[in-house]
Parts: C-alpha cells; structure tokens; sequence
C-alpha cells in the first residue's frame, strides 16, 4: 500500500497512538510489520521493555544502515539497538516470559480484527496451505493486553474490523484496543468504541468503512 | 581421552548423516542458522528428512542457504515450522510452491510451542500442556483439559535425530557460546538433539579458558565443531533486505 | 520511570509479605541460599506460609537462617521440599520432630520434579508429564500416563507468591548473575514467582553495565535488591560442616 | 561405622572399584555420601565428566581445608574443584540432562539393593513420617545405569542385598551393579552375580552376610 492513498494516520502515526497507551514499567512485545515501528516511538518518561520472540528483553530504536549489528534483531529480522539494562535468553525462555503472562501488551498486525476480540493474522485465505503462525497464537493467548496495528480496509477497501472473523483465527476474546489508518478502536461485543478518529476522518467515513457498528 | 570434537571441515560433519533423518536446524531471522552446515548438507544429499526450524527460509535478500533449498533440492519429506507460509499475501516463500504441489509435508506448530516440544525433548518430559492455539483451527480435533479453569492443549516431546547450530564461540570440551540473538532456538534443539554439530565463528578456545558461569550449552550436549572460514569460504551473514514485493 | 528495585534493608525488603504467603527459597548445600532474608522474615513474623525449598536445613554446621528455624517460630503451615527427613537413620532434622508432631505439613516431591514444577509455573506450563517416582509411593493414587510404552506421572506447575533468592551480581534492571553452584534453584525460581526478592553479594550495577549474553536471571523477573554488608552485620556462607552424628 | 569394624574394603577402596567400570567419555553422577569419593579416583587415560544435580557439570576432587570455593558445592554440600571445561546450569536444566538420559551411570548409596533391580534409598523406615529423596529418584528412573554403593550389611549384620526391599522403593528394576565392601555384585533377577569379591573374603562369607542367592 503506497502512502500516498492511506486516509488519516501514517504507519508511524498508527504506531506512536497506540505506544501513548504504554504504561511506566510494561513489558511489551511487538510483532513483525508495523508494530516495530512502537520502538521508534519516544515514551518519555515512561520506561517501557521491548521484548522480542527471540529472547531479546530491553531492545531499541532500529539502527540506521551502516551501525548495525548483524548478531542483533528482532522479531521481524530487523536490526535493533539495546537498551541499558538488556538481557539475552533462549527461545524457551523467552516464550516461558509471554506463557505466564509477564507480557503487558502484545503489539501485532492482523487482517482481521472482530468486535468480539477475535482475530486472525495467521492465514492469508480460509483455504491456504500452510500459514505463518510465528509467536502470534502464544502472544495472543498468554499476553494481558492485545493491541493490533492495521489498515483499516484492504487495498480494495473491504473492511478489516468486522464482527466476526472470516478467516482462522488466531486468538479467541482477547483483543484490547485496535490501532488502524482511521484511529483507535475498543472491541465492545457486537462492535467497536471510537477513542479517537485520526484527523480529517469523520465518523460516517470510518463507519462505511468498517464491518462492525461503530459507536461514538 | 575421547576423540577430538573438531572436525576438519562442514562436508566431513554431516557426511554421516543418513536418509530419513530428523534434523533441527538453529536460527532466527538470520543470526544462528547454521548457513554452512546447511550448504554442506545440500552436497551431501541426505534423502526423506524431516527438517524442524522456525522458518524454511528464503524470505529475505541476499537469500542464504536454508530449508527450501533442501526442499527444491529433493531431500525433505516433511518440515515442522512456526511459519510455512508468508504473512503477506503478496509474498510468495520459494517453499510455497513445494507445499501446494503436495510434494513436502508440513506441520505447523506455534513458535512457542515449538520451542517447548524441543526443550521437553531434551528434559525428558513427554508431554506438557500449554494454552496456546486453544479454540483455533491448530487445535481441531486435539486432546484438550482444562487446568485452572482454562483449556489447554496437550502436546508432545519432539525429539530429532540430529542438530544443526551456529555459535559465536566454543572450547574444546564442546561448550558453546552464543552472541545476543544469535541464541534463539539453538540451546534447546542442542537439548533435543542425539547428535550436535555446530559452525562456530571464533577460533576454538581451549577447555578451560570459557567461564563456566557464562557457558550457553554444555559441552556435553554437543559432537561435532567446525571453525566456519572467513569469507568467501566460509559463509557469514549479510545485511538483511527485505524480498523485493 | 519506575521506582528503583534498590532497598536499603532486608526488612525493608520483607515488610510487606502477608500471612499464608507461599515462598520459595533458593539455595542448596549452602550457595545460593537467602539467608539474610530469611533472617528478615523470622523478624518480621508472617505466619501460616507455605515453604518451597530443596530442604528445610540444620543438616549442617554452623547451623544458619533456614526453613527449619521459621518452622520452630511458628510461622510455617507447610513445606515442599525434596528432603522433608535426614537421609541417615542416626541424624534428625531440627524440622523433624514438628513434622511428627503434626505441627506442620509436608510435601515430599523429587529434586527434578520440583525444579520442573517450578520452571512450569514460571512458563505458562500448568502440568507436564515426568517418568521420575512410578512405581515408588509418591506414585500411589496418582495420575499416569503412557507415552512411548513407558508409564509417567502427571505433575502440576508450582507457582509461588514470592521467591527468596541470592545472587552474587545485579543490576539496576534487575538482571542477575549467579557464582558457580550459587545458581541452583535460583532462576527457576524467580519465573514460579509474582515477587523476587534477591540478596546481592556484590556492589549494584549501573544498567548497562552488565552483558547481556552473561544474564542467568533477567530483570524482567526481580522486583527488589538488598545488597549484603560486609560481616558481622550480614550473613556470608561459612565453610560447612557435617553435623556431629 | 568404624573402620576397623569392616569387612573387606574400605569406603575409598569400595568407590575406587566402581569408578573402574566408567568407560571413556561417560558422565556420571554422583550421589551424597560414599558416592562422592568417585571423583577423588584417578580414572587414568579415561576422561570422565562428573556431574551433580545442582547443576554443575564437569567437577574433581574435593578441595583441601583453606583452599575451598564457598560458591562451589556438589551433591553432597562438598567443596569441590572444576576440571577444564565445566559448565554450570539452572536446576531445571540440570534434571533435564538427568531426565532426557544423557546420565551414563548414576552412583548412589542405598538401604537396601534387591536383586530384582529395585533399591530403597530415601526413607529408613517403612512408616517413617517424611524421607529425603533428593535428586535419588529421578536419576534412578532415568539414567543409563544404576550403581549402588553401601555397606553390605547393616550395623547389626543384617543383609542390605536381598531378593525384595522391604523399605519403599526409589525406583524398580533399575540397578546395574552394586559395590559393598564385601565386593562388586550384578543383580540377575533371583539373585545376585559375584562379579569380584574383597580380598580375604570367602563365598561363603558372602553368601552368609547377603538375603538373597550369590552365583560366582
């Protein structure tokens, strides 16, 4: 999708709105795409651990081309920095931090995000073969909250949040607060909360827009 | 004294690999994927494999060797992933073709319960129950139980013949190293591992010049060492690009 | 930022435990035991707990701050434990006779079992299957299974309120390091727990100052520091003993 | 036990057999007691890793008085040395290499080793309240091989190897060898195998001091 025909937030935008709602002193996961966008974000003075399905707790801001470190990324492949304070562990222990529920928030991508907390970002049709699960059913399971980052609609405008999810899902009951182009959502049963609309989108924009009663 | 772990080159530690085997291969993302081994294995032949790995590879630029290349190479039965597809629609893995051709099996397993299958594997644990994957399409038709009021979804030990690694650093009692993500899966496949080979980038330490207390995997976990040559012969990692869409 | 995890004492440390706490104590043979915070809770007088440990103590001289001492003071409803009686018909635990006076109850569980139990609990695992103990009396009445033609027992996770630790380094982050057999229990414990409380040999680390890739227990896990004063005013492993039989 | 009292060969001597039979390569356990003093033998040209439960692996002998490490302990609370090439792990970790049967051979003291392969190590008395199991059953349960160390009989002469323990069990069906003072015997079912008696010892010595059938 080219910037110049996305509505409202850039990805960066999506990603800074939802990385306001980190608290002081949360465990955050973020997910390949636009989620890792979250460790650009300047929390102020909130401090806030990224961790990565890899086993990398307390990592930073991609690092420009030049100042990488090969040995060092991310959950989507990306070369990262390390905050003071970083610590390494195994995948085992690394998914034993998310299973118990040490993880504040999950930030991850999805196609789409139902009314009802479902969501599915693991299989790209009903009937495709095979499918990239990563860590997102274990994130979507085990973490507190689960916050998505997507596009509202897709490239041919079909609505992404809808009240139930027409592909596998990945999670049942468990979305916390979706972050699209348009703004930011509260999944409430049979539809979604407006929290805030991205500037110059009207409420009966996102309304035609979406597969899922908007309430104000 | 037992023989020396250090083998000479890659083709000699995988040249006793037979058809038919279970191999995990380490690596996320690049950073621990024993890309040498793995080259070394594609000469070498090894038929019928079932290849456990986080990804079969191929999705980002300058590609390396990986699993789909053994797929294409007609050596692979079967793979166990956490990803068999891409997450983008318009991506399309070179393993992709393979899988809807029918000409490889996959099993799709989430990442964290893959890890935990090979870390039960190297503890002696069966089986485990986990939360994950419950009132998915994963779990249809699996033994679920429910504990604390929750379901949770029964799954097994997987256990594999042979590991293939990469670490940063080891000594000659076998006792390896890794350096930040380079660690991912490569402690627990050397855990449910029958026999461990691994590519190593530094010179080999003598037993006794690495700190007990900062070992990653016991040497008594691991068989076969081979000092990866600097390039072009040996393969190091390259500055990751995205796949062109 | 959050408030530092640095506490000026050990009693500060404890003050807030409530009665009927459960709480594991790390240490075994001595290295790794929390003897200062131990100390503390006698102090401090939290009763009706429930004590996770490899054993309750006084096996050795000189005798030391240990769960058997927080039994004598009234304090304890139960103890999970590996070693609940001495293993030489000749010796007798101080914690033995309120054990068979029935002032206190105890759970006998395997050394390996209990390290798993606590892993579990730390991982999400609610329970997981083990071959260790069939055929024995811990068996008795229990759950098993077959997997592979071989009999296991099902053991369930043991999450703790709280974790006693001792490390010999930390950070500000919290990140810990343990020295030699200092580690033990340590690090599974601090995942089974909701609260790590951590008695630190060494001055506090700036952040940063610690390598990542040399963290046994990452800071995620631990919520408060008290670093140790030197002797007489804090507690130092002295050289052990055998009890006179 | 006073030295003078026993029979045969002493403690070290017991242990020093034993420790004959570890073959090139293995890892070994070593349990609280007789066991430990299997790393005090020179095992020659065969290169054998001693491992504890707590998660060292890879120790020597006992350290004198004034030279110890207090942070460094073996199975029986022991100040031991590292030989090159140690490693140390978490507990966890420690029983998952007991567990996943990397333990060549396991070497523990016993109340009573029966010739069916049972043994009974963690409590002295069958209503005995509480016990000490340690780390005894899952080494029993899960290593390779099963060696016993004791005393052939109690201090009241009554035999430790016998057809069936009468004390609760630690595992069954699992002993490999057992060396007393008396000698070095292989339990066989019914039975037990005289694979070498102590010197001065006569058959019929043994086989008056043992509850169950020796074959030479």
């Amino acid at each position: 999708m080219s910037g110049t025909e996305t509505k409202g937030w850039s990805r960066q935008q999506m990603a800074d709105r939802l990385a306001a709602e980190f608290e002081d002193g949360w465990i955050v996961n973020l997910g390949v795409g636009i989620p890792t966008l979250c460790s650009n974000t300047d929390t102020g003075d909130r401090d806030v651990v990224f961790h990565s399905e890899n086993g990398v707790i307390g990592y930073g801001p991609v690092l420009p081309e030049g100042q990488e470190d090969l040995h060092l990324v991310n959950a989507g492949g990306q070369n990262v920095s390390l905050r003071p304070g970083a610590a390494i562990v195994h995948h085992a222990d690394s998914f034993a931090v998310i299973r118990s529920g040490r993880i504040d928030a999950t930030v991850m991508g999805a196609y789409e995000a139902a009314s009802n907390g479902d969501f599915a970002n693991w299989k790209v049709a009903v009937n495709a073969k095979g499918g990239g699960i990563g860590g997102a059913m274990d994130l979507a399971a085990c973490a507190r909250r689960v916050f998505l980052l997507l596009e509202h609609t897709t490239r041919r405008g079909a609505p992404r949040l809808v009240r139930r999810c027409a592909l596998p899902v990945t999670a049942r009951r468990v979305v916390t607060l979706v972050a699209t182009n348009y703004g930011l959502f509260k999944p409430e049963g049979e539809g979604f909360r407006v929290l805030e609309l991205a500037p110059g989108l009207t409420l009966d924009e996102a309304r035609a827009a979406t597969g899922a009663p908007l309430a104000a | 004294m037992p023989k020396s772990k250090l083998f000479a080159g890659f083709a000699e530690a995988v040249a006793g690999i037979p058809d038919g085997s279970t191999i995990a291969f380490g690596g996320f993302a690049g950073p621990g994927t024993p890309f040498n081994l793995i080259r070394a294995l594609l000469a070498q032949g090894a038929r019928n494999l079932t290849c456990v790995s986080n990804t079969t590879g191929g999705a980002h630029q300058p590609r390396m060797p990986d699993i789909g290349m053994l797929v294409e190479n007609g050596q692979v039965r079967k793979v166990v992933c956490s990803f068999t597809a891409a997450t983008r629609p318009t991506d399309v893995l070179p393993f992709a073709r393979f899988l809807e051709a029918g000409q490889v099996e996959a099993e799709l397993v989430p990442q964290g319960t893959l890890a935990e299958r090979l870390r039960a594997a190297g503890s002696g644990i069966p089986a485990f129950y986990t939360p994950t994957g419950v009132g998915t399409e994963i779990a249809e038709g699996r033994e679920t139980r429910n504990f604390n009021g929750r379901e949770h979804l029964l799954e097994h030990a997987l256990p594999v013949d042979y590991a293939l690694l990469r670490a940063c650093q080891a000594d000659e009692a076998g006792n390896l190293r890794y350096r930040l993500a380079q660690r991912n899966f490569n402690p627990v496949m050397a855990m449910a591992a029958r026999t461990v080979l691994v590519e190593v980038e530094e010179e080999l330490l003598p037993a006794g010049a690495m700190d007990p207390d900062a070992v990653h995997t016991p040497g008594i976990f691991v068989h076969r060492l081979v000092r990866i040559p600097p390039p072009p012969d040996g393969l190091w990692p390259a500055r990751r690009l995205e796949r062109a869409r």
